[in-house]
């Protein structure tokens, strides 16, 4: 029980409890390359968008952090709850967020999510309950509100009757709001089914972690609480989810929330505009050697999972998936200015674009399926 | 406690009752409870003690620990979690200790509550609820009528009731809204206002001012406690022979622009009276759009009477001197009809 | 920076420089440091960043890490701290990264701040500044306009400058006043305006208001970035023989009354032009300051125009419509000399 | 130099580094002692003031804690800084607050320091830099928010170059509030020099602590931030003694923020109308048998301190004192109703009554001192 093979993925299935990783299956692992990639790709299209002046307002990449977003996410099952922040593309494209929501968004698109109404991946999508998809709520841009909206997501869930796991993604510098604090103890008193993945970035803005709180570790933050913690190398993503999926299952157990520490490195400035001169050159060469995809692709090769071959295919075929839907989104109509007083209150609501869902190429086709499908090819 | 016919208005063929101001809130939270098991109640010492005026009392031994929450001191959780349980289809009602607490979650409520509808069409039907006001020795920090502060946001409902009958009615009403909803009790009104309350179920509808006492030579705008103090102006004017309208105007965001209207068309002469400090109070709002849409009826200034430009004094003779009384109004009622 | 006289106003023999909005509160900060001590800065990236829009750069290479501190993302802590911190003698000048976060702190600044000095006589000087504003495509959550928040919170002052001159003079004011001053800079102004700033220490008092533009067939009375929509629609209005008056608050609290009164005994029509939410913004407190103590000189409704009832839209066709605009400035100019 | 004599100050003197209570002189023990006797008669009186509607508002008592709110106090230097809340009149007592500032404050009187404007214990004392006297600040009703302002308070007197280590207690309840985080979280990376009295006394208001915190200490609340914690017996006056000198001292030292434990009990309701039927009897009971002021009184006995004659007198002076207090703040007049719109600004201010702080019978006339003063006799 203890070996484990890195030769193949029915073989590596005979596994540590503590890993988690070891059960996901070769179709599994490729489908967590395949968002990682595809996360990174549709930040680099939305970089030529901004160069262009087709997005409004900043853009906030996740370069570096993708992988952690990914496998922390990777970690839920699909109805599970999620709410991710500006840096969490990686959780949206695995949770089967449709990339040309992301465009429209950033191009403040009529056809958004939002209606053009609100920025960057602030959008929300609330399934009817018996539908087979996940809840994702948006953050507002006070950082730390995500924390107790996320564990009443979780409380309400468990009180319908239609429990879901609720995770939510905190920057290090955003733990240091009051919310985060009321939030995190609520939910550790409520018991409720809440993972927060709290990213230490080394940088809040400017701002590095030394002048954001006075302890070395990220995941102590969940001290005061009574919540289990955990730290974890962030840029190792088999890592990462097998410290994310112990606590999702432990937390949909009854066992409470939980905190993941994800010890990662914000690779470029807080936004376009910021050129991050604030951070040392050492620091950035050496996390640029831990990439986390690079990581994983080599992973998946020593692993024999794949060859150079079956990735460098994946990776353009997450490529061009963006390119399309960032140009099918380019040519949508911005919002209609006549619409600007509409649905601030009930009963004068006009249609809100739901957020489309898709499979990835490697998904079984299964609903009923409690974790992740695993049976298509890739090449 | 509920049943019976759900139109509002009641008639006089239902089962009447006198309870107190504070009884009604109560009665209003066990009917809703009872008749949709998506309500529930959150907030500081609402479970066995029955929170600080004991507004929650009997409602965790009828519904259980699960539907009545003691939460931490932590107002900005409250809100928060009210909001994502809202999310998931509940309607959570959250008390907040003393009204003024409400200033700790400010930014929950303006930015996260208020803005949800309209940005993604995610609505938010919560209701937050505590008493407020002055006139009970409470200080700076227990007396607060915080209506202005959310008054420029978009996307909240405020009420607050001058009755026992519409204490419940706003509060049934609120809680079915699908949208936040402030709901300020007055604390000085919690057992000192008793009136007749039905046991059926009904409604009093948000948005909808009442016209509490009719009259022709000036109308007084209020709400909340200052209603009664209009009510006792308006008896010893009418011993001068000056008839005063009083508008109760009941909810605050949206406003019954209707109905303040009407009034202002008919009585030409307008007081506006509420208990929060004049500069930056609501008076402020009323005015504009009197001062806007009804200007060519007015015969005379519009005249605020509100408290005094300072925190709120805790010694009884500085809180006397502090607050709108009766006296204040005649005179203002006097001095506008000599206009 | 500093030095010369210290006596307003400046005049023409005094060295002038053309600068922006932005360099002028730089140049505010850059002085007040300089000539006292007690002076120091705190917020969220201030310091070798230079803050989000760059507004404290260069200040910590002059004055060290000790007077401007990089904060955690705490504004609780950021204006409690500064409450403190005053307490013991010091003067902290607090940024708030963008100036919709200031509902974080909401209660520790009307709760605390305001109330120190009524209640102990423990005054608290500290100045809260931060961008304010739309018009940049900044959405919900970075474009809000929070004068009307505060307004009925006595205790605190207000000021919102339009110009580079006034920007610097109001925050060295500020800087120096004895009581808690929010200072909101418009972020759409920052380097938009450009104007004359004496390199003289000089201060733009509090409390008073300036004229703008003479007029005597109407007054716009308004502040922060709308002072330019009203210079621009005065010019159209001009054209067509229509003299508006602008009247440049400065001050949000407290108000200068008298050069609202006398605008407005000059010119007996009035036009309110800000651009928070039209309901409960800070054009209800005017209007009912006018319809109170000007109504025998008014001969037109008193005409609120401000921005939509709604959250701030963040794509540019919907701000652009949610926005007061020059062209609806000037059509509801037209409407009231009409009337 | 572990030796430890029970027999007389002098030889006690001799003591262990860990136990500074181990230097305190008989007159400082016996002044502790003092202090809290009259914490407590203070509000004895104030509950007759009470019964007799004198008293405006509620009234909080602390009963069974008046010893730690005193011994917390006492390692503080006269000039450092003190933010108590409704249940630290011992602190006030400490600090030198004569007892009719807070017979006034709770009449409502126009002599009061708040002039009648401010409730209880809200009271504020602001001494010139160069005297020896005690910043005070008492809190505004809005738990938590005391936190920031004693950071501030203690950096901005490190800043003006006239440092004061700065004491503000909280209650467990309080500790959810997301001012607290914020507050501990700045002190702490601005190393600022900040105890914070922690007093875990079993409820806030009705919620019993476990519905609070989902932690067993309520010093682990300091975790989260690196702060040194400890958590002590609150009703062991000497225990808490120790335990607060050594941090206000490392405080003092720059060694940062600290936090301090109390595991004590609230022997009443949350007010005077509160018969808190929700605390188990059991619980009372056991906690009455370790009052603090009885148990105290016993090691002052056992290590022949006092004898039953003087602490006696003691308490008879105490009583005594805070009676003719009562009087003599009842005749006082209330405020003056024309004033109520005075002093809201700068420049309309009208006179503040200054505190009046006075010496305890038991201190030694001597301003330079660092520590107490500790010669003069009782009896
Ligand atoms: C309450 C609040 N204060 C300030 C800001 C401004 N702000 C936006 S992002 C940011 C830095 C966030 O840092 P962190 O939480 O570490 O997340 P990261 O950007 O590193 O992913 C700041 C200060 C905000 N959004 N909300
Ligand atoms: C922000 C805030 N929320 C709620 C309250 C109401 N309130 C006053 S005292 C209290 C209980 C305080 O408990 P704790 O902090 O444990 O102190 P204790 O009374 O036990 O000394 C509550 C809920 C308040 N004062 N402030
Ligand atoms: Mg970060
Ligand atoms: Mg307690």
């Amino acid at each position: 029980m203890t070996g484990k093979s890195t030769l193949n993925a029915d073989e590596w299935r005979v596994a540590d409890p503590d890993r988690p990783s070891d059960l996901l299956a070769r179709e599994q692992l490729l489908e967590m390359y395949y968002f990682t990639r595809l996360a990174r790709e549709v930040e680099e299209r939305l970089v030529i968008l901004f160069r262009q002046s087709k997005v409004i307002g900043g853009l906030y990449r996740s370069l570096g952090q993708e992988g952690e977003s990914v496998a922390t996410a990777y970690a839920l099952q699909r109805r599970d709850a999620v709410l991710p922040l500006i840096r969490n593309m990686g959780a949206l494209m695995t949770m089967g967020v449709r990339p040309i929501e992301i465009f429209r968004q950033y191009m403040a698109k009529g056809t958004s999510n939002s209606r053009g109404r609100d920025l960057n991946i602030h959008i929300v999508h609330m399934p009817a309950p018996d539908t087979h998809e996940p809840v994702i709520v948006g953050p507002i841009s006070m950082l730390g509100d995500s924390i107790p909206v996320a564990a009443g997501i979780a409380m309400g869930a468990r009180m319908r009757n239609n429990p879901r796991v609720a995770m939510a993604w905190i920057g290090d510098g955003a733990t240091s709001t009051g919310a985060f604090h009321e939030g995190m103890n609520f939910a550790a008193v409520q018991k409720i089914p809440l993972v927060v993945v709290a990213e230490d970035n080394k940088y809040a803005y400017s701002t590095p972690i030394s002048q954001q709180m006075a302890i070395k570790r990220i995941d102590e933050r969940a001290e005061s609480y009574g919540i289990a913690h955990e730290l974890v190398d962030g840029n190792d993503m088999l890592a990462v989810y097998d410290v994310a999926k112990r606590m999702v299952e432990s937390a949909r157990a009854g066992h409470g929330p939980q905190l993941i520490g994800i010890d990662t490195m914000r690779m470029q400035g807080h936004a376009q505009h910021d050129d991050a001169r604030y951070v040392p050159k050492t620091l950035l060469d050496e996390w640029t050697a831990k990439d986390p995809l690079r990581r994983f692709r080599q992973v998946l090769i020593e692993r024999s999972i794949a060859g150079d071959r079956e990735l460098d295919y994946i990776d353009k075929m997450a490529k061009d998936y963006a390119a399309r839907e960032a140009d099918l989104a380019v040519d949508e109509p911005m919002p209609d200015p006549a619409t600007v007083t509409r649905g601030v209150y009930a009963g004068d609501d006009y249609a809100v674009p739901r957020i489309e869902l898709v499979k990835s190429p490697f998904a079984r086709v299964s609903a009923g399926l409690k974790t992740r499908p695993t049976q298509e090819e890739v090449s | 406690m509920s049943g019976g016919s759900k139109d509002p208005p009641y008639t006089s063929a239902f089962i009447m009752a006198v309870i107190t101001y504070l009884e009604a809130i109560r009665q209003a939270l066990f009917d809703e409870m009872s008749a949709d098991e998506r309500v529930f109640v959150m907030g500081e010492d609402v479970g066995a003690y029955g929170g600080a005026f004991k507004v929650t009392e009997g409602l965790q031994d009828k519904f259980g620990e699960a539907r009545v929450i003691d939460t931490p001191i932590s107002e900005i959780a409250i809100v928060g979690s009210a909001i994502g349980a809202s999310y998931m289809g509940m309607r959570p009602v959250c008390e907040i200790q003393f009204i003024d607490f409400i200033a700790c979650c400010f930014d929950m409520l303006t930015n996260f509550a208020a803005t949800s509808r309209y940005r993604n069409g995610a609505g938010v039907p919560i209701v937050v609820r505590g008493p407020c006001g002055g006139g009970v020795g409470g200080g700076p920090f227990h007396s607060l009528n915080p209506e202005s502060f959310f008054l420029n946001t978009p996307g909240l409902k405020m009420v607050e009731p001058s009755t026992a009958y519409d204490a419940k009615g706003l509060l049934k009403a609120a809680i079915r809204d699908d949208d936040p909803v402030l709901y300020f009790e007055h604390k000085f009104l919690y057992r000192r206002i008793k009136d007749e309350v039905p046991d059926e179920d009904y409604i009093v509808p948000l948005g909808k001012a009442a016209v509490r006492c009719e009259g022709s030579d000036l109308t007084i705008i209020t709400f909340g406690a200052m209603v009664h103090t209009a009510l006792d102006a308006a008896k010893q004017l009418e011993a001068d022979g000056v008839h005063a309208e009083v508008l109760d105007l009941r909810s605050l965001a949206p406003l019954d622009r209707e109905a303040i209207l009407a009034s202002v068309a008919k009585t030409s002469r307008v007081l506006l009276l509420y208990e929060a400090r004049r500069t930056g109070g609501i008076g402020g709002e009323l005015a504009a759009i009197i001062a806007e849409e009804a200007f060519e009826y007015l015969d005379a200034p519009i005249m605020r009477i509100a408290s005094e430009d300072a925190p709120v004094p805790y010694a009884p003779p500085l809180e006397a001197a502090f607050l709108p009384t009766v006296d204040k109004v005649v005179e203002g009622a006097r001095k506008l009809v000599e206009y």
